[in-house]
C-alpha cells in the first residue's frame, strides 16, 4: 500500500488534497513534539540512583502557551476550512446552466436519469440508466441525490465527493471533473447485506465523446417515443 | 474524641457488621467495592466478546470469502462451511462495536472505577444508594445478556451498525433483521436505566458525601473525571432512551418517526443518536484521562502539572461535549451553514484536549519516573491519545472530512481514542488497583510483557488503516477487493488482520495473567505504589465499609516529592507538620 | 437444525456469563420451529388417477424483449454467449405463452398430501433465475443455488408466508428453505441484480405445473372429480376454468391470454381455500414491471 | 497514627457538599434527567411538526380539548392536595398528611383513568399510532407522561401507606418531599405537553 490520496480528477479535489496536507504537516509537527516530549522524558528523568523529582504544581506562563498555540492553530484552520467548505457546498457555490443529474439510490444499486436532450429533468425525453454515470469533464454536473429506501452514500475516491443519499430528501451536490477517465461510485453507508457490492460505473468523457454519447442516448428515447 | 455519625443510608461500622450471607454480600451486593467488582468480571467477558467478534470481522477482511478456521461451528445463518455471509459479516460490525462501547469499554471506566474508587477516594463508607447500585449493576449484567441472546434469535442480531442509522435500523425488510434489532433497542433501553442509576448515585455521592476536608479541588482527577461523566451520562442517555422508544414503535407499532414515507425525518434519527453519541465519546474517555492523571503523577513522582486547568479542561470538553454533535454528520445532508458551526465548536474542543496532553507531559518534565506496569500504559495513553485526538483533527476539517467520512481513516480515529486512549487508561487503572481490590499484586514482568506486546500489536492493527482510508477504503464493507480503488490493499489487510489475531492473543495472556494473580499474586501492602489519595490508607482490600473512622483531608491529592518531607509522598489525610520525616515511618500503619 | 447449534452455542456463552458475573437467568433459546407434521396421505390410487393436460396460447403483441445491460458483472455476462440476455417477463412462441403457473384452485376439499422428500431447486446462474417460474409444495424443501462467482441475494417477499432474504457470495453456496403455507405466488428478487426476479407458487397439494415454452403443461395423478383450475401470469393476471375427469380420465384444457390484458389485476399472496374460494381481492397491487 | 477527621472536624454535619439531603438531591438529578428524557420527545415533535406541519390536524379537530383541559385542571389539583400534604406534615400534621396524600394518588388515578378513556376513544375513531406523525407523535409523548403520572401514583401510594404507618414525622419527612418533586415535574410537563399537543 502507498500512503497516498487516490488520483484526484476534479476541481474540489485540489481544494480538499491542499487542506488535508497542510493539516497532515501541522498534526506531523504536533505528532513529533508530543511523541518526541515522552520519550525524551521518559529517558531524561527516568529514576535512577540520585535523581530526585522538582516539586512543582505548573507554570501559568507555559499552560497559557499551550493553550494559546493550539487555539490560534484551530481558529486559522477553522477559517480557512470554512472558506473551502463554502466555496464546495454553500447553496451559492453552485453553478447556473449546469449539466443537471438525478441519481436515485437504493438497494443494491444507482439509477442515474439524464435530462435528455433538452437539458431539463423530469419530462419525457429524460433518460435512466441503472448503475452507469457518464459525464464530461471540464464542466460542472450537478446532481440531485436521491434514496428509495435507506441511506446510503455517493462516494466517488478520485473526484472526492461524498454525499449520503438520504430517503425522503432531495439533496444537490455539484462537481467539476477535471480528468476523462473510468472510475466507481461506492456506497460509503452501511445499506444493508449489499452494501460492500453497491457500486457502479462512473465514466467521465471528454467534451466530444460525451456529447456523441449522450446524442445516441436521446436518440434511443427519441425513437421509442415515436 | 467526637466520631462522626454514620451516613443515613451508608453502612454501620466495621466491628458491629453482621457477617452477610454469601447471596447479599457477592450477589446482590450493595457494597460499592463487591458491584465495582462484579461490574470487572463482567466488562472483562463482554470485552472477550467484543474482541472475538473483532477478530472473525478481520479474518473476513484479511482472508476475503475464505472459510474460518472453526467458523463451521457457527450455524448455517452465519457462516455456512465456516464462510462468513454478507449479513453475518454486517452484525459482527453491529455487535463489535455495540459490545464494546456500551458493554465494555464505558462499564469499565464507569461501572467498575466509579463504583470501586469514588467512596474511597472522596472518604465515605458507600454510595449514597447503596441499594440503587446493585439494580444498576444487575440491569446491566441484564441488558447485556439480552445483546447475546440477540445472536440466536432468527435473522441474527441487529445489522444496522452501532449507529444503528435509520430507517435501515427501522425497516426489518431492509436490513433483514428484526427480532434482533428490537432486542437491541431494548438491550440498550435497560442499559440506558442502569446508567441512569449509576449516575445519580456517583453524582449525589460526590457532592454530599466528601470526607472533611475533601474540597473540590482536592478531589483526585480520577473522582472528578468519574463525576463529570456520570453528568454526561444523565443527560446525554436519556435522550437516546427517547430515540430509541421512537425507533422501537416505529418498527412495532407502526409509528413513523423516522420513516420518510409520511414525513418522518430519518436525519431526526442521527441528530438524537449524536447528541448522544458525542458526549458518549467523552464519557468514553474522560475517567481514562483522569485515571491516567493519578497513574502519571504517581509514576512520575510529580504533583500532577496544573490540576486547576486539568479541571477545568475536563469542565469544558463536557460542556463543548454537547455542542459538537453535528460533526458526524457533515456529509449527511444536514444544512451546510450548520455544518460550519459544528466544524469550529469541533476545532475548539481540541483546545483542552491539547491542554491535558501537554500537561500529562509537563507533570513527567522533571519527574522522577518509574517504570510500573501501569505507568507504562499511562503514559502509552498519552502518546496513543494523542494520535488519535491529531488524526481527528483531519475530520473536523469539513472539506476533509468529505472525503475521509466513513473511511479506515475514521476506523483508525476512533480506535486510537477508544483503544490506544480509553483501553490502555483502563489497562493501567486494572494494574494500579488490582492490588487495593484483591489485595494481591500483578507480576511486574508478566505486565510489562502484556504491555509491549499490546502495544506494537495495537500499532499494527492500527496504524496501517490511516493509509487504507487515505487511500479511499469505506467502512463496514465485507469485501474491499470488490472495487478497484481498493485493488491494492488487500496485502495491508491481511498485516492488519494477523496482527489483530496477535492483539487478541496478547488480550488473553492478560486475562490469564489476571486471573493467576487473583489466586497466586504475592500479597499486597496497603500502599504498594507510595501513593497518596486515600484509598491508599485503607488495608486491601479495604474492608466492608472502607473506614473506620472518617478521614479528615488537609490537601490536594498529589503531593508527591514535597522538599520539606523525607518520603516522597504525603497522603491527603496526612498533616505536613504531623507527618514529619521523623513520623513517617508509621504513617502508613493503618 | 441451526437453531440448535446456535443454542449451544449460547448455551456456552451464558454458562461463562453465569460463572464470570456470579450467577443469574441463563438465557434460554424459545425455539418454535420445526418441521410441519408429516401429512397423513390418503394415496391416490394410481388405477383410478386422472390426468389434466392443456395449452396456453397467446394472442396479439407481447411486450418487446429489452436487452439486460450485464456489463456491470463480467461473470454473467460471459455466460450468455449465445447472445445477450433479453427480458423474461413475457415468453411468447408461436402464439403459446411460457411461464404460466397452473394449479388446482378448488374442488380438493380437505384432503391432504404428503410432503416429497425431494428438494426443488432454484438456480442463479448468468444472473438470471432458472426456473423464472416455479411451484413447490409447503413445508418442501426448496434448494437456492449460486452458479455464478458473484454477489447474489434472495430476497422472497411473501404475504402470508415468512420471508427470507439471505445473501450467497460465493458460487457454490446452497441453501435450503421451505414455506409453511400456501400461497400464489411469492415474490422472489435480487437486490444486487435489479432485473433478477422469480416467482414461487406454494401449494399444499401436488397439482401445479408451470407450462413450458410451447404453451403446455399438465397436471397429473388427479383423483377424479370436479376442479377450478387457475392459471396465474405475472403480467396478465389470473384466469380460472372448471374441469370435470373422471376415473383414468385425461381431459385437455386450454387457456387464452390474450395482449389487452396486460395491466391486469395480478393477484398475490391471497389467501387460498381449497373447499371454496371467497374472491376477496383487496387492494395488494403489483407493479410487475421489469426494465 | 495520623489523626482523623472527627477530631478536627467534630459535630460537623455528615451532610457536606451543598447542605441538601441525600435523598433529594438524588431525586433533583434524577429530575435532571428526566427533563432531557422529555426534550428529546418533545425537541423531536418541534422538528417533526416543522418539517410536515401539513400532517397535523387543527387543534380541537381530532383531540377532545374540553375533556384533556378537565383532565389537566384534575392534575394541577393534585400538584394543590400534594403541597398540602407537605405543608400539613411540616406542621406535624399527620391526620392532614394521610388526607392529602390519599387525595392526590386518587386525583393522579383519575387522570391516569380519564386518559385511558381518552385513548379507547381515539382508537374507537380510527386515530392510531400509526395514524402518520400525528398519531406517533401524540401517544409516544402523551403515553410516556401517562406512564410517568402511572409510576408516580404507585409510588404515592406508597407513600400514603407509609404515612398511614406514621412512618413520616416533623423532622423527618424526606419521602414526602422527594415524591412531591417528582409529582410537580409530572405536573409541569403535563403543562407542556398540554399546551403543545392540544392546543397550539
Amino acid at each position: 500500500m502507498d500512503w497516498s490520496l487516490p488520483i484526484n480528477a476534479s476541481t474540489q479535489g485540489v481544494l480538499i488534497d491542499n487542506l488535508f496536507w497542510i493539516i497532515f504537516w501541522m498534526t506531523a509537527a504536533a505528532f513529533v513534539l508530543v511523541e518526541g516530549g515522552v520519550i525524551w522524558f521518559l529517558w531524561r528523568y527516568r529514576s535512577r540512583e540520585g535523581h530526585t523529582a522538582t516539586y512543582t504544581h505548573g507554570n501559568t506562563k507555559a499552560e497559557i502557551v499551550w493553550t494559546a498555540v493550539p487555539a490560534v492553530a484551530m481558529i486559522a484552520l477553522g477559517i480557512y476550512s470554512g472558506a473551502v467548505w463554502t466555496d464546495i457546498r454553500s447553496p451559492d457555490s453552485f453553478p447556473e446552466d449546469a449539466l443537471t443529474i438525478s441519481v436515485v439510490a437504493k438497494q443494491f444499486e444507482w439509477n442515474i436519469t439524464y435530462p435528455g436532450a433538452d437539458r431539463v429533468l423530469g419530462n419525457d425525453d429524460d433518460f435512466r440508466i441503472r448503475n452507469r454515470f457518464e459525464f464530461p469533464m471540464g464542466e460542472p454536473v450537478i446532481v440531485r441525490l436521491e434514496s428509495e429506501d435507506v441511506i446510503h452514500s455517493f462516494f466517488i475516491p478520485e473526484l472526492r465527493v461524498k454525499q449520503d443519499a438520504v430517503p425522503g430528501m432531495t439533496i444537490p451536490i455539484w462537481f467539476e471533473a477535471t480528468q476523462a477517465g473510468e472510475f466507481q461510485i461506492a456506497c460509503a453507508e452501511l445499506c444493508g447485506l449489499g452494501h460492500y457490492r453497491m457500486r457502479a460505473r462512473v465514466v467521465v468523457h471528454d467534451q466530444e465523446s460525451f456529447d456523441s454519447w449522450y446524442r445516441d442516448q436521446s436518440g434511443a428515447v427519441q425513437t421509442a417515443a415515436n | 474524641m467526637a466520631t462522626i455519625t454514620a451516613e443515613p443510608t451508608g453502612i454501620a461500622m466495621v466491628e458491629e457488621e453482621h457477617p452477610l450471607p454469601f447471596i447479599r454480600k457477592y450477589i446482590f451486593a450493595t457494597d460499592h467495592k463487591i458491584i465495582g467488582i462484579q461490574f470487572l468480571f463482567t466488562c472483562l467477558f463482554f470485552l472477550l466478546i467484543g474482541g472475538l467478534l473483532a477478530v472473525m470481522l478481520r479474518y473476513q477482511l484479511g482472508y476475503p470469502g475464505q472459510a474460518m478456521p472453526g467458523g463451521d461451528l457457527l450455524p448455517e445463518t452465519m457462516a455456512p462451511g465456516g464462510i462468513v455471509l454478507p449479513e453475518f459479516y454486517n452484525s459482527l460490525v453491529t455487535m463489535h462495536g455495540t459490545f464494546m462501547v456500551f458493554f465494555a469499554i464505558m462499564p469499565l471506566l464507569v461501572g467498575v472505577y466509579a463504583n470501586y474508587l469514588i467512596p474511597l477516594q472522596i472518604g465515605t463508607h458507600d454510595m449514597a444508594f447503596p441499594r440503587l447500585n446493585m439494580w444498576s449493576y444487575w440491569l446491566f449484567f441484564v441488558s447485556g445478556l439480552v445483546m447475546l441472546y440477540s445472536f440466536a434469535v432468527e435473522g441474527g442480531a441487529s445489522a444496522s451498525g452501532w449507529t444503528q442509522y435509520a430507517p435501515l435500523s427501522a425497516m426489518p425488510e431492509a436490513s433483514g433483521v428484526s427480532t434482533g434489532q428490537q432486542l437491541w433497542i431494548i438491550s440498550i433501553a435497560i442499559f440506558g436505566f442502569s446508567s441512569l442509576l449509576g449516575s445519580v448515585n456517583y453524582i449525589t455521592t460526590v457532592i454530599n458525601m466528601r470526607a472533611p476536608g475533601m474540597t473540590w479541588f482536592r478531589l483526585p482527577l480520577a473522582t472528578w473525571s468519574l463525576f463529570i461523566t456520570a453528568i454526561l451520562g444523565l443527560l446525554a442517555i436519556p435522550v437516546l432512551t427517547a430515540a430509541l422508544i421512537m425507533l422501537l414503535f416505529d418498527q412495532t407499532i407502526g409509528t413513523t418517526f423516522f420513516l420518510p414515507q409520511t414525513g418522518g425525518q430519518p436525519l431526526l434519527w442521527q441528530h438524537l443518536f449524536w447528541f448522544f453519541g458525542h458526549p458518549e465519546v467523552y464519557i468514553l474517555i474522560l475517567p481514562a484521562m483522569g485515571f491516567v492523571s493519578d497513574i502519571i503523577a504517581n509514576g512520575s513522582r510529580k504533583p500532577i502539572f496544573g490540576y486547576h486547568s486539568m479541571v477545568f479542561a475536563m469542565v469544558a470538553i463536557a460542556f463543548l461535549g454537547f455542542i459538537v454533535w453535528g460533526h458526524h454528520m457533515f456529509q449527511s445532508g444536514m444544512n451546510p451553514a450548520l455544518g460550519m458551526s459544528f466544524m469550529v465548536s469541533t476545532l475548539i474542543i481540541a483546545v483542552p484536549s491539547a491542554i491535558k496532553v501537554f500537561n500529562w507531559m509537563g507533570t513527567m518534565w522533571r519527574g522522577n519516573i518509574q517504570f510500573t506496569t501501569p505507568m507504562l500504559f499511562a503514559v502509552g495513553f498519552v502518546m496513543l491519545f494523542a494520535i488519535g485526538g491529531l488524526s481527528g483533527i483531519f475530520m473536523a476539517s469539513t472539506p476533509v472530512d468529505i472525503f475521509i467520512h466513513d473511511t479506515y481513516f475514521i476506523v483508525a480515529h476512533i480506535h486510537y481514542v477508544l483503544f490506544g486512549g480509553s483501553l490502555f487508561a483502563i489497562f493501567a487503572a486494572i494494574y494500579y488497583w488490582f492490588p487495593k481490590m484483591f489485595g494481591r499484586m500483578i507480576n511486574e514482568t508478566m505486565g510489562k510483557i502484556h504491555f509491549a506486546l499490546t502495544f506494537i500489536f495495537f500499532n499494527l492493527v492500527f496504524f496501517p488503516m490511516h493509509g487504507l482510508g487515505m487511500g479511499g477504503m469505506m467502512r463496514r464493507i465485507y469485501d474491499p477487493s470488490q472495487y478497484e480503488h481498493m485493488a491494492g490493499m488487500q496485502d495491508t489487510n491481511t498485516l492488519v488482520s494477523i496482527a489483530a489475531f496477535a492483539l487478541y492473543g496478547s488480550g488473553l495472556l492478560f486475562l490469564v495473567m489476571f486471573f493467576w494473580s487473583l489466586f497466586r499474586g504475592k500479597k499486597a501492602p496497603a500502599n504498594p505504589w507510595n501513593a497518596t489519595t486515600l484509598e491508599w490508607q485503607v488495608p486491601s482490600p479495604p474492608l466492608h465499609g472502607n473506614w473506620k473512622e472518617i478521614p479528615e483531608v488537609y490537601h490536594g491529592p498529589y503531593e508527591y516529592s514535597h522538599p520539606d518531607m523525607e518520603k516522597d509522598w504525603l497522603s491527603q489525610n496526612e498533616r505536613p507538620d504531623v507527618a514529619s520525616p521523623a513520623r513517617h515511618g508509621s504513617s502508613t500503619g493503618h | 437444525m441451526l437453531r440448535d447449534k446456535a443454542q449451544g452455542w449460547l448455551a456456552i456463552v451464558a454458562a461463562l456469563t453465569v460463572g464470570c458475573g456470579g450467577g443469574g437467568d441463563g438465557a434460554a433459546a424459545g425455539g418454535d420451529d420445526g418441521a410441519p407434521a408429516e401429512a397423513a396421505a390418503p394415496a391416490v390410487d394410481p388405477a383410478i388417477a386422472a390426468t389434466i393436460l392443456g395449452t396456453v396460447n397467446f394472442e396479439g403483441t407481447p411486450p418487446a424483449q429489452t436487452e439486460i445491460d450485464m456489463s456491470e458483472e463480467p461473470v454473467c455476462a460471459d455466460k450468455h454467449t449465445a447472445g445477450a440476455p433479453m427480458t423474461q417477463q413475457v415468453s411468447v412462441a408461436d402464439g403459446k405463452l411460457g411461464h404460466v403457473f397452473v394449479y388446482v384452485k378448488e374442488g380438493l376439499g380437505d384432503m391432504q398430501f404428503a410432503v416429497p422428500s425431494s428438494a426443488v431447486a432454484l438456480d442463479q446462474d448468468g444472473c438470471r433465475y432458472h426456473p423464472h417460474v416455479l411451484g413447490i409444495q409447503a413445508g418442501q424443501d426448496l434448494s437456492i443455488t449460486n452458479s455464478d462467482d458473484v454477489l447474489h441475494n434472495i430476497n422472497t417477499q411473501p404475504t402470508i408466508n415468512r420471508g427470507f432474504n439471505v445473501s450467497q457470495p460465493q458460487a457454490g453456496m446452497t441453501s435450503t428453505k421451505n414455506f409453511r403455507s400456501a400461497e400464489v405466488m411469492i415474490p422472489v428478487k435480487c437486490d444486487v441484480h435489479g432485473w433478477m426476479n422469480s416467482y414461487i407458487g406454494v401449494l399444499d397439494h401436488p397439482y401445479f405445473a408451470v407450462s413450458a415454452a410451447d404453451g403446455t403443461f399438465s397436471l397429473d395423478g388427479l383423483p377424479p372429480g370436479d376442479y377450478v383450475i387457475e392459471a396465474w401470469h405475472e403480467l396478465y393476471g389470473t384466469m380460472t376454468q372448471n374441469v370435470t375427469v373422471g376415473e383414468k380420465e385425461s381431459a385437455g384444457i386450454t387457456f387464452l391470454f390474450t395482449e389487452s390484458m396486460a395491466g391486469n389485476y395480478v393477484p398475490l399472496g391471497e389467501p387460498l381455500v381449497l373447499g371454496g374460494h371467497d374472491a376477496d381481492t383487496g387492494a395488494h397491487a403489483h407493479d410487475a414491471n421489469q426494465s | 497514627m495520623t489523626s482523623h477527621a472527627a477530631t478536627m472536624e467534630g459535630g460537623r454535619s455528615p451532610e457536606r457538599g451543598l447542605g441538601v439531603p441525600t435523598q433529594k438531591l438524588g431525586m433533583w438529578i434524577f429530575l435532571a434527567s428526566e427533563i432531557m428524557f422529555f426534550t428529546g420527545l418533545i425537541g423531536s415533535y418541534i422538528i417533526l411538526r416543522f418539517g410536515a406541519s401539513n400532517s397535523w390536524a387543527a387543534p380541537g379537530e381530532t383531540l377532545n380539548v374540553t375533556v384533556t383541559a378537565v383532565n389537566t385542571f384534575f392534575l394541577i389539583c393534585s400538584s394543590v392536595t400534594m403541597v398540602k400534604a407537605f405543608a400539613a406534615i411540616e406542621d406535624g400534621n399527620q391526620k392532614m398528611l394521610k388526607v392529602w396524600l390519599l387525595a392526590t394518588a386518587i386525583i393522579g388515578a383519575a387522570f391516569v383513568g380519564i386518559q385511558a378513556y381518552e385513548y379507547t376513544e381515539l382508537i374507537h375513531h380510527g386515530f392510531l399510532p400509526s395514524s402518520g406523525l400525528y398519531g406517533s407523535t401524540f401517544y409516544s409523548m402523551t403515553g410516556f407522561h401517562g406512564f410517568h403520572v402511572t409510576v408516580g401514583v404507585i409510588c404515592m401510594l406508597w407513600v400514603t401507606l407509609k404515612a398511614f404507618r406514621g412512618g413520616y414525622t416533623q423532622e423527618d419527612h424526606h419521602g414526602v418531599e422527594v415524591i412531591g418533586l417528582y409529582w410537580h415535574f409530572v405536573d409541569l410537563v403535563w403543562i407542556i405537553l398540554f399546551t403543545i399537543v392540544y392546543l397550539i
